[in-house]
């Protein structure tokens, strides 16, 4: 019972929440910080239930699929829902100076928009985790999509606006696609539950032969989901997007968004259809990973703004997450390296969501100090606020891949399985993605270390500060203390081998 | 934790002027540095006295120090352990006042322990410690006085020192490493069947013979002699060139073809240094090549030795230890004559001559007995050799006499023109020791009769040469000294001409800065122009990928792409 | 308990980091007591750990991460080799960098970093695995660059910049070599040697060169040298900490890992890499020496001597003959005294006379007697002077040459001595026998105060001859480095 | 033999089509909001169109469930696509994004990329 409610509150605690933040205005930020103690109450019962249990299911009001809606936890799902909630905490703690109203001031509209926006944004990432029926995860994305385009807009400038409504039409064109997908899937098979798909074992022998509108949902579907993922050549809105918004959107923009996508195309290729998963396939999202890597890296190197420069890191590092597919997916999904393949990208989509957020929140706090984040304006910042230097440099030591970070352990395992698996071109795009990041983060660093011309910033709050550096540290923990997160996602993980690489 | 085991003495001979060192750092005591020195060489000449038995083994100095006297390093540490007590009591008289006493004082000592260690060494690494400590400490006693040609020979002596370490150290390796161990005896038998013995022998050769002034390796010393202090000088002359005197008795592998190079190569020396040193004027420079030449005969006496059995160093040995008294009292009284007038110098002049003599090998003197036991061991035509060398060394010693004279003197109008006695005292019982004491060691040490010297046709075969030598002073001095041209400072054409060949070499380490572009900066360059063009031509792309049409066709083909490669 | 001892090391140093970067300016004591603690500790362990490790124990710790990637600490002989030498020169370091930096800003930044730089170098020291190694080296890597660009000034990033440029593709290479190793043979514990005969020999060779181009950056192998010339740039106690406690070290100490432990001294003969490798450090201690020779700025001509005194403890490793390994070993220590008096001195000289140049240094002797007699002493310990530790290294390196049958070594040796007298002893001589030049007026005669500026360089000078003189004693580094490789390598 | 539900499907496919290339093709935000309609409800008709391709025959529910979804969702998202359009050519007088300014009066736009966020 009190799991049914736990994992219904998932869901329902940031709804209710943001519905509570329009009617009740000027309480925003409370209603936001009640909303992060509720999912953290619920995902502190879940955890040991999950663990002694496995997989936890839900069929609300007890209707079951197809046509009730289900929600089912498993490991995979509750590591993303525990990095959400770290990061939504952070980015809600932060936003508070800027988006609280203030007494005597009347209330801005996106001081008012922000709370229920953020919230609405995180009960629709939170179904995406939960779910297992394609259309109810439709819904998810495009709820998603509408909050994050919101978002995107919500400083009301022609920039932002132009960014938000780029967003919007490449995202609309995403659901659509996806859309068309599941109707197309739907009516070949009659349902769109995810497990239910897998026993029919589309793509193998016992299907009897593979269908042609299969192959094109599976496309639409894959295509919708790489767009809403920014995948390259798909990345073009995520940058002026990302960059645009106020730094605490930008963070949940750039950490939590796109992962939501990311893991419906997991679900899909590595749960639902794995026999679907041809060779060619695996190969061709892994090199559009790859190209992902090299020239989001290649790109964020030409920037001179942080914001710029951070999202542009975005598109690279969800580069590394389509690696998956060729090390992990298809044939070689039996195989023993697979399990590191799967669990570093998981680790990489985990631990990019950290450092990106601590990162994004770093360059908010430098944005309040210089009141811009172009490069040049950069310098002495890290004697000045020296305590979001070092986060920023944390999160720069995760998403570079070094050790100890939860950055290298994924990158560690990939490259691992790289090697393993014979694969070596994907082993070498890691390394050289991880030291293109190098270059493009130390310019930022290297600038906030260097002596300031004329010393005179705004001063920071410690508070604002210190959230980014908790971050970081998290990005940071992921490594050190990556025993129990791995363990932990393989809860549930369908069908291969778990013991890991030996 | 054993320390040491054996005798203590030769070990307490080493440590004892390393303390007295320390000692003359210390600032109370620095003004009078200089009296301590006197006192440094005392347990080393008590030892070298009273002999000791057995092997002294210190096992955790170094790699395990052994020290032993053996029997021709006894004679020759005796002698270098009085040089060096006559010369710091000289130097009580002839150098009180000099700047930096204390300095002086610390790197004396210090010379002084390396130069006993490389007589009491048994083992590879402590000889070459002490030959380093001898070697390169001697470098502060030659630009003692600061001068600017004193810092030039400094320099000229610790390039050529610094490369004699570097061949020893070589050879010493290649000769350990073949020995399997570090004692010198095995060493010398090893590199006999070692695969690279010869090339050990020859940089043996070489390091050794730049310390013992083997030409043409002698380049530093007419410059540092003239430069150090006289005490410097003498020690320099008479000890410290027998260091190299000494490894090449110890180390050359025995029954070679080194020891008739060695041969040759010492007698060449011996008559090439003795001519040449007629063409500088300085006494000092005379002197210098008067070593010189007297090194190669002793080189060329070992190397005899060498070629044979290697059982009788004892005529080497004995050579070398008369021309250390010698010569060191030679050195000691140049001070003597420039600082006594009237008939003090006069006195002092006869000394000299007298002390010449015996350097020559005059019938009845030291250095008679000396030669008389060299020519014993000798080839017949080597022995002629080493005979006609009285001649020209008589000759060189003539110029030296006459320069001397002719040189100006630095005593005080005042005193009568006596010299204070403590630079009287050791110059005179050097000089005495060099003519009595190989009587007194002779019977001891010489395989022919206690009578020989005494006997007519010795006494002949002595005088004859040193005759023919004053006769060659004669015409010489008659044509008024038709020689004496060299710069002193200029030693030999052959370095000018060397130089010069060398100075290229100095454009090297330009050459070097200029190509210092290495393949790791021709990398990053690259690196560099290639990213900015990746950047250029990626922003380009970018932009097309903003707009709906070229997006949306690359949309559609993903889809039909994604559709087409999934068909099983 | 013997498990928690290792831990207990790293965490001397990484506790003092972390407690330091939260201390603010002004609190002097407690951050000096903090970072001093915390040497003294690490230096009592490791002196407890010493006579234990003698008589045979082995301490080890293992931490795991994930499936197939896990922390293991352990203490062996040659471990304690390194983190003795770190600890006993992280103590005087930090004395001198207390009284050098004085009142300079960003002290707690500095000493953090510098405490985190010797956690790191301890975890190199004591890793047990080459993923453990890979984690310390990268944090090594990371905690150094701050300390780099401490002056913040343009000289100062530009040298951190060619730091990291050289630093972070090496540790790709290094990450790729172990990867591919590690996919085949499994995960290479350095006490228990994997059969690395599963894979070709052309993999092999490729993962050794990729070893070798991973560590040689630090290493400052030739060339892969140019960014520690550059680091010049920092503080003289960061450079000390370079050249002599950890960064150089610890490439050096990955190259005796990998040829010793992992690949093997017998496999490297098989495959033939021996002698490619000695040529590399031939060739590396040639280049830096003549190069060290052009300089004219000390600290870039101490630099360049690095470069080629590091290369020693490869070639010693390289030549893989018994005297050769242990000179090798031994040199490890030996290099790292020789070389943080002459930094230690050279800082001196520049903080108090203002003497950066070579051409300055005329007569400093007579102001600066300590100093100058310290920096002496280093200077001809670097030449391989009697009785000095560095002597003792050419010595064994030496005859280990000739063990191996590869006497040219010898020639490269002597070359090498020849060139490090040629660019150390005239610095000796400009000290003591040249007059003053216009550097340093009478009037402001420089000193060699406070006591924690000079006494950390007379200490380590005279301990560097102190080794040298008695290198045959149980506890020398060269007994040490004996006891090692009769130990482990030489059975 | 041509079923109600092909005509539907074939409907429902010939708006795709239609509104995919006015998506594609067009640059005026507010075509392209209508571009994206008339695809949903192409997609919508043909989800319809498979309701009725049940084994049995009998009238599949799940459907028309979700089409009534879709509807509020794509109604939602045009809502917001409609708002976001009348801000932006109310601040920045163009009805088109930058990046496409040029197709319509051919000059050059900067790019957004340089616009500061403040």
């Amino acid at each position: 019972m009190i799991l049914s409610l736990a994992l219904v509150a998932l869901v329902a605690v940031p709804l209710l929440a943001a519905l509570l933040a329009v009617v009740v205005p000027r309480r925003g930020a409370l209603i936001a910080l009640l909303g992060v103690a509720g999912i953290a109450t619920a995902l502190v019962v879940l955890v040991p239930a999950l663990v002694r249990q496995g997989v936890l299911s839900l069929s609300i009001g007890g209707w079951n699929a197809p046509l009730g809606i289900t929600l089912r936890l498993d490991g995979l799902g509750l590591a993303f829902l525990s990095m959400v909630a770290t990061v939504m905490a952070a980015v809600l703690v932060s936003a508070r100076p800027q988006f609280a109203a203030r007494a005597g001031s009347g209330e801005t509209r996106s001081q008012w928009a922000f709370w229920p926006l953020a919230l609405l944004l995180w009960s629709a990432l939170n179904v995406a985790f939960l779910s297992r029926d394609l259309f109810n995860l439709y819904v998810a994305l495009e709820l998603l999509t509408v909050a994050a385009v919101a978002l995107v807009a919500i400083e009301g400038k022609a920039g932002s606006l132009a960014a938000g409504l780029r967003y919007m039409m490449f995202a609309l064109a995403g659901s659509l696609a996806y859309l068309l997908g599941v109707a197309l899937l739907y009516a070949g098979h009659g349902t769109l539950d995810l497990t239910l798909l897998a026993a029919q074992g589309i793509g193998s022998g016992r299907s009897g032969g593979t269908a042609a509108a299969d192959l094109i949902a599976a496309g639409l579907i894959t295509a919708g989901l790489a767009v809403k993922t920014a995948l390259f050549p798909f990345h073009a809105w995520l940058p002026p997007a990302h960059s645009g918004a106020p730094a605490p959107a930008s963070a949940m923009l750039s950490a939590l968004v796109p992962k939501a996508s990311f893991l419906i195309l997991i679900r899909l290729w590595f749960e639902a259809l794995p026999e679907l998963a041809s060779p060619v396939l695996l190969t061709l999202l892994g090199a559009l990973g790859a190209a992902a890597v090299l020239f989001g890296s290649v790109l964020a190197l030409r920037q001179s703004r942080l914001k710029l420069i951070v999202a542009y890191s975005t598109v690279a590092q969800i580069g590394y997450l389509f690696l998956v597919f060729p090390l992990a997916g298809g044939d070689s999904f039996a195989q023993p390296w697979a399990a590191g393949a799967w669990t570093g990208a998981v680790f990489q989509a985990l631990s990019h969501g950290l450092a990106k957020a601590a990162m994004f929140l770093c360059a908010g706090v430098w944005i309040i100090a210089v009141g811009h984040d172009r490069l040049d304006g950069m310098r002495g910042l890290a004697t000045a606020t020296p305590m979001t230097a070092f986060a920023f440099a944390l999160a720069a030591v995760s998403l570079v891949g070094l050790p100890p970070s939860g950055g290298f352990t994924a990158k560690y395992l990939m490259l691992t399985s790289a090697f393993a698996s014979g694969q070596v071109v994907w082993g070498a795009v890691l390394v050289v993605g991880g030291l293109l990041s190098a270059a493009y983060l130390y310019r930022p660093l290297a600038l906030a270390f260097a002596k300031a011309d004329t010393p005179t910033f705004a001063p920071v709050s410690r508070r604002l500060q210190l959230v980014p550096l908790l971050l970081a540290l998290a990005a940071i923990t992921l490594g050190l203390a990556s025993q129990t997160p791995f363990s932990l996602i393989q809860i549930g993980r369908p069908a291969s081998a778990v013991e890991g690489l030996e | 934790m054993i320390w040491a085991s054996g005798p203590l003495l030769p070990l307490v001979a080493l440590i004892w002027p390393l303390l007295l060192g320390v000692l003359a750092s210390l600032p109370a005591i620095r003004p009078h540095a200089l009296r301590l020195l006197p006192l440094a060489p005392l347990p080393a000449l008590w030892l070298a006295l009273t002999g000791v038995e057995g092997l002294t083994l210190a096992p955790n100095l170094l790699l395990g120090v052994m020290l032993a006297a053996g029997r021709p390093a006894a004679l020759l540490l005796g002698m270098t352990a009085a040089l060096w007590f006559a010369a710091a009591l000289h130097a009580q008289g002839s150098m009180a006042g000099t700047r930096k006493p204390a300095v002086f004082s610390g790197f004396w000592c210090l010379t002084l322990a390396g130069n006993l260690g490389v007589f009491l060494a048994q083992d590879v690494v402590t000889f070459y410690v002490a030959f380093a400590a001898v070697s390169l400490s001697a470098y502060f006693l030659v630009v003692h006085e600061g001068t600017p040609a004193a810092l030039r020979a400094g320099r000229v002596y610790a390039a050529l020192a610094i490369v004699g370490e570097v061949c020893l150290l070589a050879a010493f390796v290649i000769g350990a490493a073949s020995a399997n161990g570090l004692l010198i005896s095995d060493i010398r038998a090893a590199l006999l069947s070692a695969p690279l013995g010869g090339v050990a022998t020859v940089l043996l050769i070489a390091g050794f013979g730049i310390k013992a002034g083997l030409m043409p390796l002698h380049l530093w010393l007419p410059l540092a002699h003239p430069a150090a202090p006289t005490p410097a000088s003498a020690v320099l002359s008479g000890a410290i060139v027998k260091a190299g005197i000494i490894g090449m008795m110890m180390f050359v592998p025995l029954a070679t073809m080194a020891g008739s190079v060695l041969l040759v190569i010492g007698l060449g020396t011996a008559f090439v240094a003795a001519l040449t040193g007629l063409r500088v004027r300085a006494p000092k420079a005379i002197l210098a090549y008067s070593t010189i030449s007297q090194m190669g005969l002793v080189i060329a006496l070992v190397g005899a030795a060498t070629q044979a059995d290697g059982s009788d160093m004892a005529p080497a040995a004995f050579y070398a230890f008369h021309h250390g008294l010698a010569k060191g009292a030679l050195f000691l009284s140049v001070a003597l004559v420039a600082l006594s007038t009237g008939r003090w110098r006069n006195a002092a002049l006869v000394l000299v001559v007298l002390v010449a003599l015996s350097v020559a090998g005059g019938p009845l003197t030291g250095g008679g007995l000396a030669k008389a036991m060299a020519k014993s061991g000798l080839g017949s035509l080597a022995e002629f050799a080493l005979t006609i060398s009285a001649a020209t060394t008589t000759l060189l010693l003539g110029w030296f006499v006459h320069r001397l004279s002719a040189s100006a003197g630095k005593a005080k109008a005042s005193g009568g023109g006596r010299p204070t006695m403590l630079v009287v005292l050791p110059t005179v019982g050097l000089a005495l020791a060099a003519l009595v004491m190989p009587w007194w060691l002779w019977s001891e040490w010489s395989t022919l009769a206690p009578d020989y010297p005494l006997r007519l046709a010795a006494v002949w075969s002595a005088l004859w040469p040193v005759v023919l030598g004053m006769g060659l002073i004669g015409v010489m001095a008659a044509n008024r000294w038709p020689v004496g041209t060299l710069d002193e400072a200029d030693p030999l054409p052959v370095a000018r001409w060397l130089a010069r060949q060398l100075s290229p070499l100095r454009a090297v380490p330009k050459h070097l800065a200029r190509t210092r572009s290495l393949a790791a900066d021709q990398i990053v360059a690259t690196v560099h122009k290639g990213s900015r063009w990746l950047a250029q031509e990626t922003g380009a792309m970018e932009g097309g990928f903003l707009r709906g049409q070229i997006s949306g066709l690359a949309f559609l083909t993903f889809i039909l792409l994604v559709a087409a490669v999934s068909v099983p | 308990m013997n498990a928690a001892l290792p831990v207990l090391l790293l965490l001397t140093s990484l506790v003092a980091a972390t407690a330091t970067f939260f201390l603010p300016q002004e609190s002097h004591r407690l951050r000096n007591l903090l970072n001093l603690g915390g040497a003294v500790l690490k230096l009592g362990l490791i002196a407890f750990m010493l006579i234990q490790v003698v008589q045979g124990t082995i301490y080890e710790t293992r931490l795991e991460f994930a499936p197939g990637l896990y922390l293991l600490l352990r203490v062996d002989a040659l471990s304690l080799l390194f983190v003795s030498l770190s600890a006993f020169l992280w103590l005087l370091t930090t004395i001198y960098a207390i009284a050098y930096l004085g009142n300079k800003p960003d002290l707690s930044r500095f000493f953090g970093f510098f405490s985190l730089c010797v956690a790191a170098t301890t975890g190199i020291a004591l890793s047990g695995t080459l993923i453990s190694f890979f984690i310390f080296f990268e944090l090594l890597t990371l905690s150094t660059w701050p300390l780099v660009v401490h002056k913040q000034d343009a000289k100062s990033i530009a040298a951190g910049r060619s730091y990291l440029t050289y630093a972070l593709p090496a540790s790709a290479l290094l990450l790729i070599a172990i990867v591919w190793l590690e996919s085949t043979v499994g995960p290479v514990e350095f006490a228990m040697p994997a059969d690395l005969r599963q894979l070709d020999d052309t993999s092999l060779r490729i993962i050794f060169a990729l070893f070798i181009a991973g560590l040689g950056a630090k290493a400052a192998l030739v060339p892969l040298h140019g960014w520690l010339p550059a680091a010049m740039a920092a503080p003289a106690p960061v450079s000390a900490l370079l050249h002599a406690v950890a960064v150089v070290k610890a490439g050096a100490f990955g190259v005796m890992r990998i040829v010793l432990d992992v690949f093997g001294l017998d496999l490297m003969a098989e495959l033939g890499l021996a002698l490619p490798l000695a040529l590399l450090a031939s060739v590396t201690i040639l280049w830096g020496s003549a190069r060290a020779l052009q300089q004219t700025e000390i600290k870039k001509r101490l630099a360049f001597s690095t470069v080629s005194q590091v290369s020693y403890i490869v070639l010693g490793i390289a030549l893989a003959s018994p005297f050769a390994v242990i000179g090798g070993l031994a040199h490890l220590v030996h290099q790292g005294l020789m070389k943080i008096t002459l930094f230690f001195c050279a800082g001196i000289f520049d903080e108090r006379a203002g003497i950066t140049r070579v051409d300055q240094l005329d007569g400093i002797g007579a102001r600066m007697p300590w100093a100058s007699v310290c920096f002496s002493l280093g200077a001809i310990g670097m030449v391989g002077l009697p009785p000095t530790a560095g002597f003792i290294t050419k010595i064994y390196l030496g005859i280990g040459a000739v063990q191996a049958g590869a006497p040219w070594v010898i020639a490269v040796l002597a070359a090498s001595t020849l060139l490090n007298a040629a660019y150390f002893l005239p610095l000796v001589y400009r000290i003591w026998f040249l007059e003053p030049g216009a550097a340093i007026t009478a009037g402001d005669a420089p000193t060699e105060r406070p006591l924690g500026l000079i006494a950390p360089a007379v200490i380590t000078a005279f301990a560097s001859v102190a080794v040298g003189l008695l290198a045959a004693a149980t506890f020398s580094p060269l007994g040490w480095a004996t006891l090692i490789a009769e130990r482990e390598y030489l059975r | 033999m041509i079923t109600s539900a092909t005509i539907f499907g074939l409907c429902g496919a010939a708006l795709i089509g239609l509104g995919l290339y006015g998506f594609v093709t067009q640059v005026h935000l507010l075509r392209r909001l209508l571009a994206f309609n008339v695809i949903g409800s192409g997609i919508f008709l043909l989800f319809g169109a498979t309701a009725a391709r049940t084994p049995t025959g009998a009238t599949d529910p799940v459907p028309q469930a979700l089409i009534i979804t879709g509807i509020v969702v794509a109604l939602a998202a045009t809502a917001l696509g409609v708002g976001l359009v009348l801000a932006y050519v109310r601040i920045s007088g163009k009805a088109c994004l930058p990046e496409d300014a040029d197709t319509i009066d051919g000059g050059p736009h900067p790019s957004s990329h340089e616009d500061p966020p403040e």
